[in-house]
């Protein structure tokens, strides 16, 4: 039996306050409620407040560098397709520095986890504009307010047939709770954007802010329904709704390669006979 | 022939002639006949057109470099006879159509339009090189059965037939041309480029995940390895880019997978981050930069040896590397795999600095002995390791233990961060100093493993000349034509760059006359190395930066000037 | 008068029979039919086959690396607005090296127009999967077929509200030479991906290929209607929609900025009383 | 007070308590009131907890160093007493909440809760160190309204209050402490850190555009000039990652706008190929690198000089660049302001090589002369540049007449690819050589203009300090304090770091009669350059990298070691 303890606890570095310790309670309770051991699960971060979390409780971990931990994590799980690799960090992180890799592990569909803390600012780097950052906020950095319109993860992943997307808010637990373990439950690219209330940097998006807009999608919304999806996706403003928002069962990547068979790379043996054979097709 | 080693062959015209085909299959004759090559690939950055030469120098003795002056000049366009006409020895041979010749007695004018239609021009070209050099017919339609067999028969067929008529030509019509000596023992080589032999070390060293980014001259260690990735079990992924590729490796490698990138310097310059991350993080990593002329994008399909310093530098903060720099395809594979045991060994990240010159080089190599070499790879499960595991432990060597996450029950943490021995974060400065101390302890295994460079030639000669990589082959021929002027002359070859261990060569600098340092950039940038290093001053410098490979005429007439 | 002359011909490095060739000759027509000159054009390319064409126009050039058009010209025309910025790369190059570039661009909306080459390859590297390469498509690098589920820029672009997003065909020039004609008149981030056959390295989407499927949208077709522009977006396979998919009017980049007042900053002269009011303020 | 220039004070609390708050109304009042001061600011990399400092060294002669040794402590939490009690001087006094001071005869204990709510808890720490030192209550609470004032007035209000309450208390309660020196003339001063030096100079210099990606410690750079970006007509701009900051810059630069980026090494990296684009484009661009410790994330907000190596040779290619490494506000300022000016005159990547220590050390520096300092820029219409115009001209300087593109009839082409006179790219082996010789001797413009390193002392000293950027204000006490000791003690610090003009500092290297080499990071890189540079070797090195900045007594102790 795994319980919470096996995650154990240990002091942050976060502010009082932060949506950060609610999230890392979801994500221990959703590994219990999957009674996943800390030593099959490997959780890759970035670099950012939210990039801490990992440390935050017991697993394998590889902390990399800002904006890279989808490539880091690709390449684990290519390695050993047994590991349950959660990837977690922030919006700057994953939608901003990594970019592109957001893009590239939609299109792979490999199968892993993405918690994005999104609390739509650089929090580490003290309050400079995220991409999710509202256009026309004010920071330091962006004294005129924010120029950009925001990028909208969800609408972007939706488009791109994402297996697996869905919103939480730290702020409502249990159902974060129970959106995180299906997204480690679903087979391919699982992507959980999480509003999280800043309450160091981020004065516009506060925790009442996001409650008092934030909705659960009704029993009898369907994430199969790729149009219906795509508008919800784009419902933001005055309501936000949370759950998962789209759903497919593409297939998954690695299922391509029949070297990859659930099997670790490194327990594969060598086969020399092969590669005399290769030697010789240059003769 | 003037050439000591052998006879040189120069195949031009555009790219999409088909020049590349039959300059292989004629190398691959060569070979199989037990002639020794040195195949040289000057092309441009597009796919049809401009101006593409295939060199192929061959002998009966083993050659390790290029050389200009050519002996037989095979013209599939007009533009070849006016580019390389002047180079072609005394008693030299043009091959070319009938039309271009002309009434000069040095052309060989073929009748291409009468002996078939224009796709078969390059085969008609290699029959009748192959017949001028005497090389036997079946030999030739075999090689040309292993090619084109498995496409389509009757597209073999045409070129059958094509290459018995223009035997059957040349035997008739053509000037008399001297014929390769005979191979009694034709061995058991293989041809392999500087790239293939990449490759072909990486999987023969356990090699388990590759990923990459496209690139001149890199791509073709790809392609190699992609070609047999499904029949080894090896994951070969092409990354959205280079950032992609060098973080997915270092991912793969820290999930126990022995894991490369290849990539050449522009795109090298997007890895920098993930060179200092998997120092930082202790994670094994082969990185290949096949040099090509920068900067930015520079000559894309040109040679050049101008990335040592930024290969050596790159990263931010301190930590030990290796660089190793192979001279020869039998390097490229060996170091290879010495790159693979020291990376898995001192965990952290080791360079194979090559450059397009190598990595298009086909050469004849005996085989290599598989059978006896061993792989590497972390172990699954190490004996003796207590709870909890530190995956950071500070040691007298500085190196910890390395556990694979998920293949024991111990939790593996790594971090981009200063750490404390059990890799969580820290910002602790009395850690942080020791940990600067535990990483830069690695140098000192790395020395101790250290190749030491390679010195041919008397003691104390009158002129020294240094080398690194790929120049090797230009510079022992130099010597070897100085030594029979008269000259006394040594050389000093490095096929690993750093770290460098000056007891290994400082007196053989100092002990002779003159030094020459002889790179292919514009700065000499290993001589100011080697001063860095050692204080030793070398300011006669042989350099090239053209685009174009260091040859033995080139250093020798440098020297003469 | 701005006539075809003015743009010059230039031989080229592409291989015959390239679809490139009927492109280069659109942009040159379309910049006639605009009337602009080549002094107030700026070209900005990367590296490939596609981002050697600015070299064979006249006009201002700036080729750069390889994925990084979009920032340098970002770049280029925040310093001078008066300039008509143009981005001509292939697919690797915005869509895979560049594609954090790409989602970037379209959230600012700045003023110009980005013309991709999309030949669904590698063309100059030789035949590798591009992001648009169709999944299963076999190449040298990709010998078991391309695992990645091809990228969809103009889903995404819709998705993101983009303010043009348009597709034409190589095959089709003078419904392409309106098509970039709009596209640069389009105040905002134009996008027009062109489909182009590659007839080295692409045997499977050749010009018989997309012949066989374009279509151009029917006159009816409204693209201010972002729902129907989401599913045309997503239209591909048996018949592929050209034309222009999505409009909008978003604001532009630097109407936000008031220091950019379509005016070039080299021709701002210094205040050097403000710049003394600046360092009096750090007494 | 032991320390030679004055007195040292140090604040300590966790992130939150509103330190550095205190620590810059502190250091405010004491310029304001004619003292000199070094800040030095350790914090962590998180925005709340945790220990942070804020210490200023303080006193009537101007200062260039911090020390270690502390006068007062200012504790807003138990922690800093136990982690900073040791470094108390004897006859220094600890300002802390009376609950916490227990019976220490060099404890100031205030009694937080009676004079006001625990938020107002460091304005009362404020006052009573004020009070102590003997700084005038007014110039302090001129100082408070000039933070508050703009916010809210009731908020100044109260603090105003606690600040007069504390003066009241400590003139009552506490006990003597030696005040500061009166000064008669305070000068025209300003407070600024280096990076806002460089910001203030980048913008005297003509700086039209910055694109950044926020990165400790180089980001108050981006925000400083982020705050004046509107009133000066300047654009910045925060871009998706480093790699768009940087040809965004480049881009901008191409088209006229002198061009700026900043970051630290781990965002440079992500610059490296841009590096190669600015170099092969011959486009002007200032790079500012402010150093952390690496590798990798390493410890975000502290401080290292690790990245010279890496800077030196970022870059494939071979390609000119200069280095300048400030080591004052001052030269931060100029420096600057030289870079803009070398940029656009030699067409190409100059650097800026500052650290954390630097970046946020606040000091006080006479005004600027802004009116009298010139802007740089390019012409936008030069005369005399015939049709068609050539970007990259040859000429025997290396250096081609520039135009910006749209703003004349010229058509104005750059390209990353090896290139024509026109800028069109080629392929052309002859022309690529030219093109590397035309951009190499851009090399000897830079030597001509490169800054002499400063030397200070008698002529051949026993000892030469020798170093670079911002350990110099260090370097040069430490000497002083040597010289008094009877050591005759020379001292050289380099402000530029790249090219190096031998003959500038050959003899004084020689002419000592040990040299020692004093640097922030492990290797001696700069010791390692000098050497490949001049041959000349410096075997004893101080040293440091767990983070902090070398001060004097930590070079005094290592020497002693
Ligand atoms: C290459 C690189 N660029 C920049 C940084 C500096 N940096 C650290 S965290 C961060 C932003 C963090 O924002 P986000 O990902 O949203 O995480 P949060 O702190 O808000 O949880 C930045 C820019 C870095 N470490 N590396
Ligand atoms: C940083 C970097 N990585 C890789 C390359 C090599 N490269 C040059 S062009 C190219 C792909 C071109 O594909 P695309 O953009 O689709 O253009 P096409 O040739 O198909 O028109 C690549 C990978 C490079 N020049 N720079
Ligand atoms: S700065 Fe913001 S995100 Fe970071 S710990 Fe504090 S509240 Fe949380
Ligand atoms: S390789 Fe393809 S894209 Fe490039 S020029 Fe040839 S046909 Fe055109
Ligand atoms: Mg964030
Ligand atoms: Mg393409």
């Amino acid at each position: 039996m795994v319980s919470l303890e096996d995650f154990g606890s240990y002091e942050t570095a976060w502010c009082p306050g932060c949506g950060n310790f609610s999230i890392l309670q979801s994500v221990k309770q959703a590994l219990v409620d999957l009674q996943l051991k800390p030593q099959e699960l490997l959780f890759v971060s970035g670099i950012g407040q939210a990039a801490k979390a990992p440390h935050y409780l017991r697993a394998n971990v590889f902390n990399g560098l800002h904006g890279r931990s989808l490539p880091v994590a690709t390449g684990a799980k290519l390695a050993n397709p047994g590991l349950t690799v959660v990837v977690e960090s922030g919006d700057g992180c994953n939608y901003g520095e990594g970019g592109n890799h957001f893009l590239a592990a939609i299109r792979r569909n490999i199968d892993l986890t993405l918690l994005v803390h999104n609390n739509q600012i650089y929090g580490l780097t003290k309050g400079q504009a995220s991409p999710t950052t509202a256009a026309g906020q004010v920071t330091k950095a962006q004294p005129s307010g924010v120029a950009s319109d925001p990028f909208n993860p969800l609408a972007v992943a939706v488009a791109m047939k994402a297996g697996f997307v869905a919103r939480g808010f730290s702020g409502m637990p249990e159902h974060l709770t129970t959106l995180i373990g299906k997204a480690v439950r679903h087979k391919g690219f699982a992507l959980v954007d999480i509003l999280q209330p800043c309450v160091s940097f981020n004065k516009v998006n506060t925790s009442a802010w996001y409650k008092k807009r934030c909705y659960e999608l009704p029993a009898g919304y369907n994430p199969s329904d790729w149009a219906e999806a795509m508008k919800t996706s784009m419902e933001w403003g005055e309501r936000i709704p949370l759950g998962i928002i789209y759903e497919n069962n593409r297939p998954v990547y690695g299922d391509h390669f029949p070297q990859v068979k659930q099997k670790p790379l490194i327990a594969m043996k060598p086969d020399q006979e092969q590669l005399i054979r290769i030697m010789n097709s240059y003769a | 022939m003037t050439d000591p080693g052998g006879l040189n062959i120069l195949i031009g015209g555009e790219a999409g002639q088909g020049l590349v085909t039959i300059g292989q299959l004629l190398a691959k004759a060569l070979v199989r006949s037990g002639y020794f090559i040195v195949v040289t690939q000057g092309y441009q950055s597009r796919i049809r057109g401009g101006h593409n030469t295939f060199s192929i120098r061959t002998g009966p003795r083993e050659l390790s470099t290029p050389r200009e002056a050519v002996d037989l000049l095979i013209a599939l366009d007009r533009e070849t006879i006016s580019l390389h006409q002047g180079d072609l020895h005394s008693g030299g041979l043009i091959i070319t159509d009938l039309s271009w010749g002309g009434e000069r007695s040095d052309f060989v004018g073929v009748p291409f339009k009468e002996l078939g239609p224009v796709k078969l021009n390059n085969t008609l070209a290699l029959g009748v090189a192959g017949a001028l050099i005497g090389l036997p017919q079946d030999v030739l339609l075999n090689v040309l059965s292993g090619f084109f067999g498995k496409k389509n028969p009757s597209v073999l067929e045409e070129n059958r037939q094509a290459l018995t008529k223009a035997f059957q030509w040349t035997g008739n019509k053509a000037p008399v041309f001297p014929k390769l000596p005979r191979v009694s023992d034709p061995g058991k080589r293989v041809m392999m480029n500087g790239n293939e032999a990449i490759a072909l070390g990486a999987l023969s060293a356990g090699l388990k995940f590759f990923s990459f980014y496209p690139m001149t001259p890199a791509t073709s260690i790809a392609l190699s390895l992609a070609a047999q990735a499904e029949s080894l079990g090896v994951i070969v992924e092409q990354a959205e880019n280079e950032i992609g590729a060098v973080n997915m490796a270092i991912g793969a490698s820290f999930a126990g997978a022995p894991s490369m990138v290849a990539t050449s310097g522009g795109g090298f310059a997007l890895m920098v981050e993930g060179v200092s991350l998997s120092a930082m993080t202790e994670t094994p990593l082969v990185i290949v930069v096949a040099q090509r002329p920068g900067p930015a994008t520079g000559l894309p399909t040109r040679t050049e040896q101008a990335d040592l310093d930024f290969i050596l530098h790159a990263g931010h903060g301190e930590f030990p590397r290796a660089i190793f720099t192979p001279g020869t395809i039998e390097e490229c594979f060996y170091l290879t795999r010495q790159a693979f045991a020291l990376a898995e060994s001192f965990q952290g990240p080791v360079f194979i600095l090559t450059d397009q010159f190598l990595a298009d080089s086909y050469r004849a190599v005996s085989s290599f002995p598989i059978e006896d070499l061993p792989w590497v790879g972390p172990v699954s499960d190490p004996p003796n390791i207590s709870f909890p595991y530190q995956r950071y432990a500070l040691t007298e060597e500085g190196l910890s233990p390395r556990l694979i996450p998920g293949m024991t029950d111990h939790l593996v943490v790594a971090d981009s961060d200063e750490h404390t021995e059990d890799g969580h974060l820290t910002e602790d400065l009395a850690v942080r100093k020791k940990m600067v101390d535990k990483r830069m302890t690695k140098m000192e295994g790395l020395l101790r493993e250290a190749s030491m460079p390679e010195y041919r030639g008397e003691p104390n000669p009158d002129v020294l000349l240094m080398t690194w990589g790929s120049t090797k082959g230009a510079v022992l021929e130099a010597a070897a034509e100085l030594n029979k002027q008269g000259k006394r002359t040594g050389t000093l070859s490095f096929s690993q760059v750093w770290p460098l261990v000056a007891d290994h060569f400082s007196s053989i600098l100092e002990g002779a006359k003159e030094v020459v340092a002889v790179e292919g950039n514009a700065q000499g940038q290993f001589a100011r190395l080697i001063r860095r290093e050692t204080g030793f001053p070398i300011s006669r410098r042989v350099l090239r930066y053209d685009g174009l490979p260091i040859t033995p005429e080139y250093i020798l007439n440098s020297l003469k000037a």
